[in-house]
C-alpha cells in the first residue's frame, strides 16, 4: 500500500462520513457545513487525480459560492434556525433500501468489469491550456461553451425574477 | 497508483448517499444538498475516466466544466424557487407544500 | 504531485500556527467562567428573542449574482491560459462569453437586485 | 555555486544530504524538507506581522496627529510583544449558548486560510514551486476565510455577530468578483496561472500594461480584507465589534493577527502579479536580492493601504455595494475585453511597445471613466441639490444649545 493509497482511503472515509452526516443531521446549518467538508474531500480526490484545475475550481465554486448560497437560503427560509422535529419523511427506509441496492448494483458492475489500475499516460503539463483551446475550438466544445454562458444568464434572470419582488424588501 | 475502481466505488457510495438524502429529506434545501452530492459523484467519475483512459484529450475535463455550470444554474434557480415558495407558504418542508395535491 | 505534497504540508503548518497559539492561550489564561461572563454579550442589555433570526433577501441576491460570476472562472481561466495560442476568432468567442456575462450583470442591475435597502 | 548566488539550493541540498545520511528514505526526506520550508515561510509571515502591528499603529497615529505607541522600548517598538504577552494570558471565554466546536474552528480556519496563501508566492527566482493553478489557489483559500467568518458569526449565537458576519460575507463575496476579473488580466497577459510564471513573463511590469486592473485588484482586495474605508463589518459604532464580538483572548487575537497578515499578503500578491515580483537588477544572479525586492514592493503596496486607511472615512454599506457592482465590476469586464482584444492585435510588438500601447489605452479608459463619474456626480447634484446653501453645513446639525438644559 503506497502513501497515495493511504491518503485516498483517509479522504474517502472522511468524505463519505461527511456526506452521510449531510443527509442525516437534523440541524440544517450543520448539514451545510458537513456538505462543505464532503465537497472539500472531493477536491482532494481531484488533486489525487492530477486534475489541479478542478481541485481549485471545486473549492472556488462549491465551497466559495454554492455552499455560501445554501447557508444564505437556509437562513432566509427559517423562522427559527434550530430545527425541531423529524427532518426525514416517513418513507426514509424506502430511500435507504433504494440507495443500498443502487450502491450494491453499481459495485457489482464495477467489480465485474476488468478495469485498469494504471493510467494510460501522464497528464500533459499543458492540460489547462488544452482545455482552454478545446472550449473555444469550433471543432471542439465552442457550442457548449457559449450555451453554458447563455444558461448562466438564463439562470440568473430566472432566479432574480423568481426571488425578487419589490414589495418584499 | 490508486486502482481505478476505488474511485468508482467511492463515487457510487457518494451517489447513493446523495440519493438517500434526496428521497428521505423533508426540507427542500436539504434535498438540494443531496443533489449536489450526486453531481459531485458524477464529476468524480468523469475526471477519473479522463485521468485513467484519456489524459491527453480534453473531453473529460470539458464535460466536468459543463457539470459545474449546470450545478450552479440548478442551485441558483432551485434556491430562488424555494425562497419564493417560502414567501408564499411560510415553509419549505416539501410535505406541507400540497397545493397541487389533487 | 510534489506541488500538492508541499501544499498539504503547508496547510498543515498553516493550521498548526494559530492552533498552537490558541492552545498556549488556553493553558496560560485563567479559566473562571461565571453565568454573567458567559452570557451573550449585547452591551449589557438582556438578549431578547431567537438569535438565528430571518435575514433579508438582499443577501441572497448578491450571493446569486456572485455565483454566476464565480462559475465564469471555470470557463475564462482556461481560455486566458490558452490565450497566447488562440486565433483572433477564438479570442472573440471568449469576448462573447464576457459580453453575455455583462448582460447578466445589466439585467440584475436594471431589475434592482443590486440595490441595498 | 557560492553561498550568495544559490543560498537556498545550497541549504536545501545540505539538509537533504544530512537527512539521507541519517538513513531516512527519499520520500521522508522530501516531506521533511517541505515541512522545514513551510515552517520557515509561515514563521517569516507571522513574525513579520509583529512588526506590522507596530508600524501600522505608529503610522496611522502620525497621520491622525497622534503619537502612537511610544512607551515600551525605543519608539514603542516592543509594544506588540507587550500586547502579545498580555493577550496570551487573558481568559478565553466560551459563551454558554455558543456552538463550541465551530466557535473554536472559525478563527483558526480564517487565519490558516490567510497563511496558506503564502504557499504559492514565489519569494525568490528559480527556487520554489511552479504550481500551475497558483493564481486561482489564492482565490480558493479565500473561500475558507469567508467560511470562517460565517462560522464565527453563526456559532457565537449573538445577533450582532450574525448580522455582522452576513454583512461581511456579502461584502467579501461581492468584492471577490472584481478581484477575480482583475486577476484574470495578468493571467491572460502571461498565459499561465503559475505565479512564478507570471513573474517571469513580466519583462515589463504589468502595472504598465494594466494599471487600472492593478487599481481594481488593490481596491477590491482591501475591501475583502475589510479595512477602512470598507470596515463596515466591524463598525464599532454600529454593530459593536462585528462578527468577533464574543471572542476574547487568543481566539480574538487570531482574528486580529489574521487581519494584519491578510493586509500584507494582498500587498505581496499585488507585487507578484503587477509589480514584477522578485524582478530587479541582479535578482537572477543573487536570489536573495529578489526576496528583498519583492519585500520592498509588497511593503510599498501595503503602505498605500495603510495610508488609505489612515485618511479616508468609512463608506455606507449601500455605497460600498454600489461601488463594487456598478463601478468596479463593469470596469473590470471592460478592461478584460480590452486586454484580450488589444493584446491579440499587438502580437509582433516588442514588450515595451506592447506595454506603451496598453498604457495609452488604459489612460484613455481611465479618463473616460473619470469624465463619466464627474458627469454622473453633476447630474445627481442637479437632480437632488443639497438642502444647505453655500457656506452652511451640508449635513444636519444638532440643535444649537440655546439653554444649558440641553446637555446631559
Amino acid at each position: 500500500m503506497t502513501a497515495m493509497q493511504i491518503v485516498f482511503l483517509i479522504t474517502a472515509v472522511v468524505t463519505l462520513f461527511a456526506a452521510f452526516r449531510t443527509v442525516t443531521t437534523p440541524n440544517l446549518i450543520h448539514a451545510a457545513l458537513w456538505l462543505i467538508l464532503a465537497l472539500a474531500g472531493v477536491a482532494v480526490f481531484y488533486a489525487l487525480l492530477n486534475a489541479n484545475f478542478f481541485a481549485v475550481i471545486q473549492v472556488v465554486v462549491y465551497i466559495g459560492a454554492i455552499a455560501i448560497l445554501m447557508v444564505f437560503a437556509i437562513m432566509l427560509t427559517r423562522r427559527e434556525m434550530r430545527d425541531r422535529g423529524k427532518q426525514t419523511s416517513g418513507r426514509w427506509w424506502w430511500a435507504a433500501i433504494l440507495g443500498a441496492v443502487f450502491f450494491a448494483g453499481v459495485t457489482w458492475m464495477i467489480e465485474a468489469v476488468a478495469l485498469p489500475s494504471q493510467p494510460t499516460a501522464a497528464v500533459p503539463a499543458s492540460s489547462i491550456a488544452d482545455l482552454g483551446k478545446a472550449l473555444v475550438n469550433p471543432n471542439g466544445y465552442v457550442i457548449p461553451f457559449e450555451v453554458a454562458s447563455v444558461l448562466l444568464l438564463a439562470a440568473l434572470i430566472g432566479a432574480v425574477f423568481v426571488a425578487w419582488t419589490r414589495h418584499n424588501s | 497508483m490508486i486502482p481505478l475502481n476505488w474511485y468508482l466505488i467511492v463515487a457510487a457510495a457518494l451517489f447513493s448517499i446523495g440519493l438517500y438524502g434526496v428521497l428521505s429529506r423533508k426540507n427542500a434545501v436539504a434535498i438540494l444538498m443531496g443533489v449536489e452530492l450526486m453531481l459531485n459523484a458524477v464529476n468524480i467519475n468523469l475526471l477519473t475516466f479522463w485521468r485513467y483512459r484519456a489524459p491527453t484529450t480534453t473531453a473529460g475535463m470539458a464535460f466536468s466544466v459543463i457539470v459545474f455550470a449546470v450545478a450552479a444554474a440548478e442551485v441558483s434557480v432551485g434556491l430562488a424557487l424555494f425562497i419564493a415558495v417560502y414567501r408564499r407558504f411560510k415553509t419549505i418542508v416539501t410535505d406541507e407544500i400540497d397545493l397541487m395535491k389533487w | 504531485m510534489n506541488n500538492w505534497l508541499y501544499i498539504a504540508i503547508f496547510l498543515f503548518v498553516a493550521v498548526l500556527f494559530p492552533t498552537a497559539l490558541v492552545v498556549v492561550g488556553l493553558l496560560l489564561g485563567p479559566k473562571r467562567p461565571n453565568p454573567i461572563k458567559t452570557d451573550t454579550y449585547e452591551c449589557g442589555v438582556q438578549t431578547w428573542g431567537e438569535t438565528w433570526v430571518q435575514f433579508k433577501i438582499q443577501y441572497y441576491l448578491f450571493a446569486l449574482v456572485f455565483l454566476v460570476f464565480d462559475i465564469e472562472v471555470a470557463f475564462l481561466y482556461p481560455w486566458a491560459v490558452a490565450y497566447k495560442a488562440l486565433p483572433l476568432f477564438a479570442v472573440l468567442e471568449g469576448v462573447l462569453f464576457i459580453v453575455l456575462l455583462t448582460a447578466a450583470l445589466i439585467y440584475a442591475w436594471r431589475k434592482g437586485a443590486l440595490e441595498w435597502s | 555555486m557560492g553561498l550568495l548566488s544559490h543560498p537556498i539550493t545550497l541549504v536545501a541540498d545540505w539538509l537533504r544530504n544530512l537527512f539521507l545520511g541519517w538513513g531516512l528514505s527519499q520520500g521522508l526526506t522530501t516531506v521533511l524538507l517541505y515541512l522545514i520550508a513551510a515552517i520557515v515561510v509561515a514563521s517569516l509571515a507571522n513574525g513579520w506581522v509583529i512588526f506590522l502591528i507596530w508600524f501600522e499603529r505608529k503610522i496611522v497615529g502620525r497621520m491622525q496627529d497622534r503619537i502612537g505607541p511610544n512607551r515600551v522600548g525605543p519608539y514603542g517598538l516592543l509594544q506588540p510583544f507587550a500586547d502579545l504577552i498580555k493577550i496570551i494570558t487573558k481568559e478565553i471565554i466560551f459563551p454558554d449558548k455558543a456552538d463550541k466546536p465551530l466557535y473554536v474552528i472559525a478563527p483558526l480556519l480564517m487565519d490558516a486560510a490567510i497563511i496558506a496563501i503564502w504557499a504559492v508566492i514565489p519569494l525568490v527566482p528559480m527556487v520554489g514551486m511552479d504550481f500551475n493553478v497558483a493564481a486561482l489557489y489564492t482565490i480558493a483559500v479565500g473561500a475558507f476565510a469567508t467560511l470562517g467568518i460565517i462560522l464565527a458569526g453563526w456559532s457565537s449565537n449573538n445577533k450582532f455577530a450574525l448580522v455582522s458576519a452576513f454583512r461581511t460575507v456579502a461584502q467579501m463575496i461581492s468584492y471577490e468578483v472584481p478581484t477575480v476579473l482583475a486577476l484574470l488580466v495578468p493571467v491572460l497577459l502571461a498565459g499561465t496561472m503559475s505565479l512564478q510564471g507570471i513573474v517571469e513573463a513580466q519583462h515589463v511590469w504589468y502595472i504598465v500594461l494594466a494599471p487600472l486592473a492593478f487599481l481594481i485588484y488593490f481596491i477590491a482586495s482591501v475591501a475583502e480584507v475589510g479595512r477602512t474605508p470598507f470596515d463596515l463589518l466591524e463598525a464599532e459604532s454600529e454593530i459593536v465589534a462585528g462578527f468577533h464580538i464574543e471572542y476574547s483572548g487568543m481566539l480574538f487575537a487570531t482574528f486580529y493577527v489574521g487581519d494584519f497578515l491578510h493586509a500584507f499578503t494582498i500587498g505581496m500578491l499585488g507585487a507578484v502579479l503587477f509589480l514584477g515580483g522578485w524582478r530587479g537588477p541582479g535578482a537572477e544572479a543573487y536570489p536573495i536580492l529578489g526576496l528583498i525586492y519583492l519585500w520592498i514592493k509588497a511593503f510599498v503596496v501595503y503602505f498605500v493601504g495603510v495610508w488609505v486607511r489612515g485618511t479616508l472615512p468609512r463608506l455606507r454599506i449601500d455605497q460600498m455595494m454600489n461601488f463594487c457592482w456598478k463601478f468596479l465590476t463593469p470596469l473590470a469586464l471592460i478592461l478584460l475585453v480590452e486586454a484580450a482584444v488589444v493584446d491579440r492585435l499587438l502580437l509582433g510588438f516588442t514588450p515595451w511597445g506592447r506595454g506603451l500601447v496598453h498604457l495609452a489605452i488604459n489612460v484613455f479608459i481611465g479618463a473616460l471613466v473619470i469624465a463619466y463619474a464627474r458627469a454622473y456626480d453633476n447630474r445627481r447634484k442637479r437632480e437632488r441639490p443639497l438642502a444647505a446653501k453655500p457656506g452652511q453645513y451640508p449635513v444636519a446639525r444638532p440643535p444649537q444649545p440655546a439653554a444649558e438644559a440641553q446637555s446631559d
